[in-house]
């Protein structure tokens, strides 16, 4: 038992050595999880802020997509504004994760920016389709999230995103067709069924695996659809007794604005 | 007419650019499978490296060292093989599928970190361990063994440590739990320094605790009996070479 | 002994911090029965104020008048009982109990909301339907009618439009479906207005635009049969005056 | 129908004056709700880093926990420090609320902050337990936050609030226990056992329709104390083996540290 | 030895004291099962009481009465059969197995609603619906019409109403929409009278208000085209002066 | 003018209809909110009993029975309180409110269970439990204890057993364990014999079996120590004969 | 000696009878993703099939029958494909694969029974199904359309209807909304004679009342609107002799 | 005139087609009522089996070969009752009802390996449990023992011998918990070789991990304190030479 006791002193010496070492690595470790907390919640704060003004950009699109042709646009020009504010929330994004030689580094934090990715697509989709009547491309939408001069992107959008996004797009595109509807604008939700039909299509075809999200959202967008298609068909009864009297329906479409 | 034609453009743009961006999400879901199926034989020599650990606990302390280095060879075996893995992942992108690839790190490091404890009884850097799983070369390209892997991987180890601890009692070897225990010791003090969030890495250091008794309970008992008499001078003394 | 001192010390510093913080807790869920106790005599008038309302769905022109004001007088009956619910509420705590007040309050501006609507065809500002419900004055303190409760209830208002529009027509009231129209139009106008957060206010908004086709197919299929000659006129005319 | 016709341009003269009326009232509510959505963004920021800061807070705790009496001395000082700069952001969050006159408004924001403030709570009273071995008291919480002179709150703590709190304390009651065992304390794991012990008979007595949430974290704390329970008894198992041995028992506990 | 005589003891009462309670939960088992039984050919009949309903909403005004009345028939055929479910129900207990007979009750209410409503434009009382159940007389003992169950049975008869009251349309039957809107909206008023706690029925019963509407816009549909002559005046015009 | 009659007839036949229905309703939720507000007094009894027998878990073993018999003395203080929740049940309604009182009747159980079992090393029957809570008698009606609240409430029991057995050891009480072991023991053997066709409940017990293993646990552990001499003979060695 | 021995024939023993076992395991898990595998060619064409119907939604009514012939044509080239299915599945085993199989067969009942409603006005029976899958033949063994899967193919069809029915009216089809009504109440009064027990096919069931009211809703507003002229005194003048 | 007969066609072709479908299901449901029924008496064999086995852990060592040979006596008794079950499996049905027939297996394996292990210290091959169960014969037609259930059944016995482990150190027999971690290991061993990639298996597989570790810990215990004096090393000594 002695020497037990005589081998204490050494033991706990050495123990303390082989400790302390492993202390300097670790506080180095407890550096390195510390800092990326910090990144985590400042890219949090980030994709929360951009969430709000993709929110408030749809709204702002709502407001202007069943007006006149001029109001229309001035809306539409103001909506490129705020489109411009949201990508700017991009920029610090990438400014946050350092660019060119550590440009990887943002697959690391995808998870908290994707919010906020999901919610922009949304909008700038929508701000795009008002303008064009056209479906955003992924290209274009990496492109808008671009550095214009250096080409770099500011995040990566995946198809993914993309996907989910559009997805989400269907659901304001029932609300616009809808309310286009009691505006007396009998093409805009027969073109939207149209569209949101197709983009079903297309995306009925993606095999569950390949996108487990997406499965969920589907319901939504068919649920959409299905409203969609609601309204035109109260439309078209409504074209088929207003046949004879087309000069009542347009009377009654301008006394909406 | 112009409205016909219109709409005929708008179905051929949304054609065009929902079959190219759908065929964009079948690429990665190949390069998803092909990185899976380039791991499946890299699996294989971590499950045999595990396999080989677990006969240390039937073994009597003469062989231990043969174990281990046979370990360590078999983690070798696996380093070629990462070069494909490498070739698959697009530049920048190691982020991406690091979902993949991690649990596989994990449980390298597990095998690395013990085979190195007992046969050193150091803790095995993470540089290190990365170097025996044969990643950071050249053609390696951007995989690396993340510190969360790493810090993972190693209490993977640290679990195994009272088991082996009380089988060695069992051989009838009272030197290895004096050693397991201050080892076990050093580590779990290490990882209190950590500030760590609610995720995976939180639950399983919250489960060291119940190792380290564990294993300072075999020292206890060993003391009471007088069976470390000797061997703790011999392991603590060999740790201050180690 | 010091050590048992300070156990039976600790344990009684436990025993007293708990039971003055649980002594506490239950003060406070006797303030929430109290408050929703008070609310209940006002909750009748509320029930019965919109059972009046009820009325116009099947009543003729003439009599809507006279059950607005009768709907206005149940809420006016109320308005002494809010002072009661008022004293309840500690200094600078409404918000802490207004999960309770706001159905209530949202309910009021329905009714009121409605009853002005027939009577003046406006929509009653919110500072107006405070008044009516007879907040706002010294005794009913910091009780108030919030902007979201406010809003919400004229949404409840307006959900109430397209059956009554249906219903006029029954009765062969012809005029009041374009007013109808033209008042929901501008409501769901205004609402467009806002930037809405994924909650409930965002919900009922967005069945504002349902109400708003039912109504205006209604004036679609009177304009069709030529059923609202004279009384658009009539309608809108007196609008304007309003 | 000519009738229909001629009171059109009326009726939309007189519509815009209600709408435009209707739009200036409405513009000021947008204006409302938009400034309550930053100010609740703003709030939940800080409590997210409130948040933060008190787990670490909790992992700086459990490092001096089981060390010698000096050593924890100096980690309770340094506790207190960074206890300091966590209720320098309650300040911000006072601040950001107005104060005086205005003074009602937290309940109205009570929801986005909670989140950090529970976690402080259950922080500092870890951090009160290791000082002096005791329960710190709601009055002794808000004391500490509120502005020593005026000694209005930053923010109030509810019985809910440190309820809630002290629920999760026993969770790292639990680990502190467990910790000190290893280390050769026999007298913490009893005194943390008791402690446990009594705070969970006080509050299942609580019915549940007082505190709804507490009925899952009673379940938690009854796991923790069952932990607790299981260390003593593993304790009692060893001090009866070393009852003739004391020596070796001292020597083991010594060891550790 | 007095320690084993108390293990045997022990161990015998607790075998005991298990065996005679577990013994009382099977034949209660055995009485769930017995009762089952008993209900499914009452349920044959209601399933057919129900399927001869549904032959409403296809056929013309003429078959109407004659539909309702083998309804009714058939309900009266299951009349005998309760007293076999009385028998099995043991003294007391009847509230222990209203589980399983509630169910079939409420159909049973909903068809005898449905015919009454039919042939005589009443809403059947529920004394009169336990009557033509067979339920009431000295031979079915406990068994019951709940108020519960014959308000849910109600119910459900409305919710049947709005289809058809649409079917009634499509098949050129104008006066009966016009009877069925007045029917529920006389049931939807005496119901917002009443202060409704119990909560799985106030829910049921706020649905009324949407069949309510539906029926309504069926008259208002008819109304618009002219199509209610006559049956609209009469329906209407009375109801305003009630 | 027939149709007027007919008209007010039907809407004063519906009217009446409902409101007797609807009053026999608020009957029922009343007699439901008198039940329940009876039992408050009784429930405060039952916690009471429940965090006396809490004490047993850190109390010395000379101070068990001293507890027991406390906490069948708060139980019995709840006798007289059962008859005035009897009188508020209806004849022949015991089954409808036992959703209210069955929950308390499974507490009680727990804690008679509980006592008896430290106090005379058994198994309380269910008639015995049911007479030291004051059921059965005259005054109780149609109180009863049913079987399943009987079982449900001696697992609660059980359930507590290994806990106690834990903290037992802590106090350096070491012959309770043993008894613990040896009673859940009898328990689960009895119980695996029978066909417990209720699926809850069979769920319930099949748990026992784990609490079984942590009983056996403790007693293993004082076995290897040596600390059941004498204890473990009386109850193990007997147990082998039988 | 003889201990060393058995302890050698012990390992000897488990590793052969759990190698052998685990690679029948092997075997199973084999032949599970071989039928996985031969089956997704054949649900490729499935998906066609459903993609071809979808088009019917927005197809005037003369491509119609093209679109239900195409569909089949897909179905069709499905029919060589089962063969090789059939050849994995080891004798007596297809309800040992039935889960993989199921879904596709119900899938492609979906298809086929939508295509002969509108091209036959007829609902397809089980035995035409399964031909026109191509099973039922001498080369696909034991593979067969389950009376389940068949019944949940066909509610799967029934649940399309209504929109469908919408969309013909969009697209200015008047005839076929009128021709799905009859089909769907044709069903559901078929099925409300039937007692089916099995639970989650009844449900599906039950939510065909809900479909059929919405094909409904659609031929009342043709009729309100004249529109149904010709085709609904054909369907429902003569559904009122039946 | 033809419509009509169309009509009436489709109805009758519809009514038809359902009720042989819903025939052959109610057949189905019938086979499988059967099946559950003719399972019943085999359950209390099985359940009788298990009870038998329960008695290991409180019998002395001399007493096991006994009740082993009681159950595999009980086991026996079952036999001739599995051709009851086959008559009512239709041909080439087996895999659509082992669902039902499965969990009764694996008691049956768990019974019979737990038997022949403490009899022959052996791991029962799949092979012989089936004969000992009376599988296999021609009277039990396609009636097997599947390797799904045999695994599950023998990792059921598995988990039952860390606690029998203990009970044996209570009752003094300490060369059991010997035999015992020595049969585990080797199962664990085995095992850990093979690539099982059923994922339910999977997870109960590395249950035996557990199991494995409590065996361990029995015989540390033991070896600590010099009981296991012989047993162990004649167990452990020659696994050192395997
Ligand atoms: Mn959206
Ligand atoms: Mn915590």
């Amino acid at each position: 038992m002695a020497d037990v006791m005589m081998a204490e002193p050494s033991s706990s010496t050495s123990a303390l050595t082989r400790r302390e070492h492993l202390a300097k690595t670790f506080e180095a470790y407890r550096a390195e999880l510390d800092a990326n907390t910090e990144t985590r919640e400042r890219l949090i704060i980030l994709s929360r802020s951009i969430t709000q003004m993709s929110k408030k950009l749809i709204f702002h699109l709502h407001r202007g997509a069943t007006s006149g042709l001029v109001a229309r646009a001035k809306n539409i020009r103001d909506g490129k504004g705020k489109e411009k504010e949201i990508i700017a929330n991009f920029e610090k994004i990438r400014a946050e994760l350092g660019s060119g030689e550590s440009a990887e580094s943002f697959w690391r934090w995808a998870r908290p920016v994707s919010p906020g990715l999901e919610e922009y697509i949304e909008a700038v989709s929508f701000l795009f389709y008002l303008e064009t009547g056209r479906l955003i491309s992924l290209a274009e939408v990496q492109k808008g999230l671009s550095n214009p001069q250096t080409e770099e992107p500011y995040v990566v959008v995946t198809p993914e995103d993309y996907i989910l996004g559009m997805s989400d797009l269907t659901g304001e595109l029932m609300r616009y067709a809808t309310n286009a509807l009691s505006t007396g604008d009998h093409e805009t939700p027969l073109a939207v069924c149209e569209f949101v039909r197709t983009v079903k299509v297309y995306f009925d075809g993606i095999p569950p695996y390949q996108l487990h999200k997406l499965s969920k959202k589907q319901d939504e967008t068919t649920r959409s659809l299905v409203k969609i298609e609601k309204v035109c068909y109260s439309l078209r009864l409504r074209l088929i007794e207003f046949a004879d009297r087309p000069d009542i329906l347009r009377q009654m479409a301008s006394r909406a604005l | 007419m112009s409205a016909a034609t219109d709409n005929k453009g708008r179905i051929a743009n949304v054609d065009a650019t929902l079959t190219s961006v759908i065929g964009q999400l079948e690429t990665e879901a190949n390069v998803k499978k092909a990185i899976r199926e380039s791991l499946e034989p890299i699996e294989e020599f971590s499950r045999s490296a595990l396999t080989e650990l677990n006969k240390l606990h039937s073994a009597p302390a003469s062989d231990q060292a043969a174990i281990c280095e046979r370990c360590l060879a078999t983690v070798a075996k696996a380093q070629p093989l990462w070069a494909d893995v490498s070739k698959l992942i697009p530049k920048g992108e190691f982020y991406r599928y690091s979902f993949a690839i991690g649990p596989l790190c994990r449980s390298f490091v597990t095998s690395i970190a013990f085979a190195r404890f007992i046969l050193h009884d150091e803790l095995v850097p993470a540089f290190t361990a990365a170097n025996l799983m044969g990643l950071g070369g050249d053609d390696t390209g951007e995989l690396q063994l993340t510190a969360d892997d790493y810090l993972q991987g190693v209490i993977g180890m640290v679990n195994e440590l009272p088991r082996l601890s009380i089988n060695a009692v069992t051989a009838q070897n009272f030197a290895l739990p004096v050693k397991i225990a201050a080892f076990v010791n050093d580590v779990f003090q290490s990882y209190s320094l950590l500030n760590l969030r609610n995720d995976q890495l939180r639950r399983r250091f919250d489960s060291l605790k119940y190792d380290l008794k564990r294993c300072e309970d075999v020292v206890y008992d060993l003391t009471l009996r007088g069976l470390t008499a000797g061997t703790a001078a011999e392991a603590n003394g060999e740790k201050t070479n180690a």
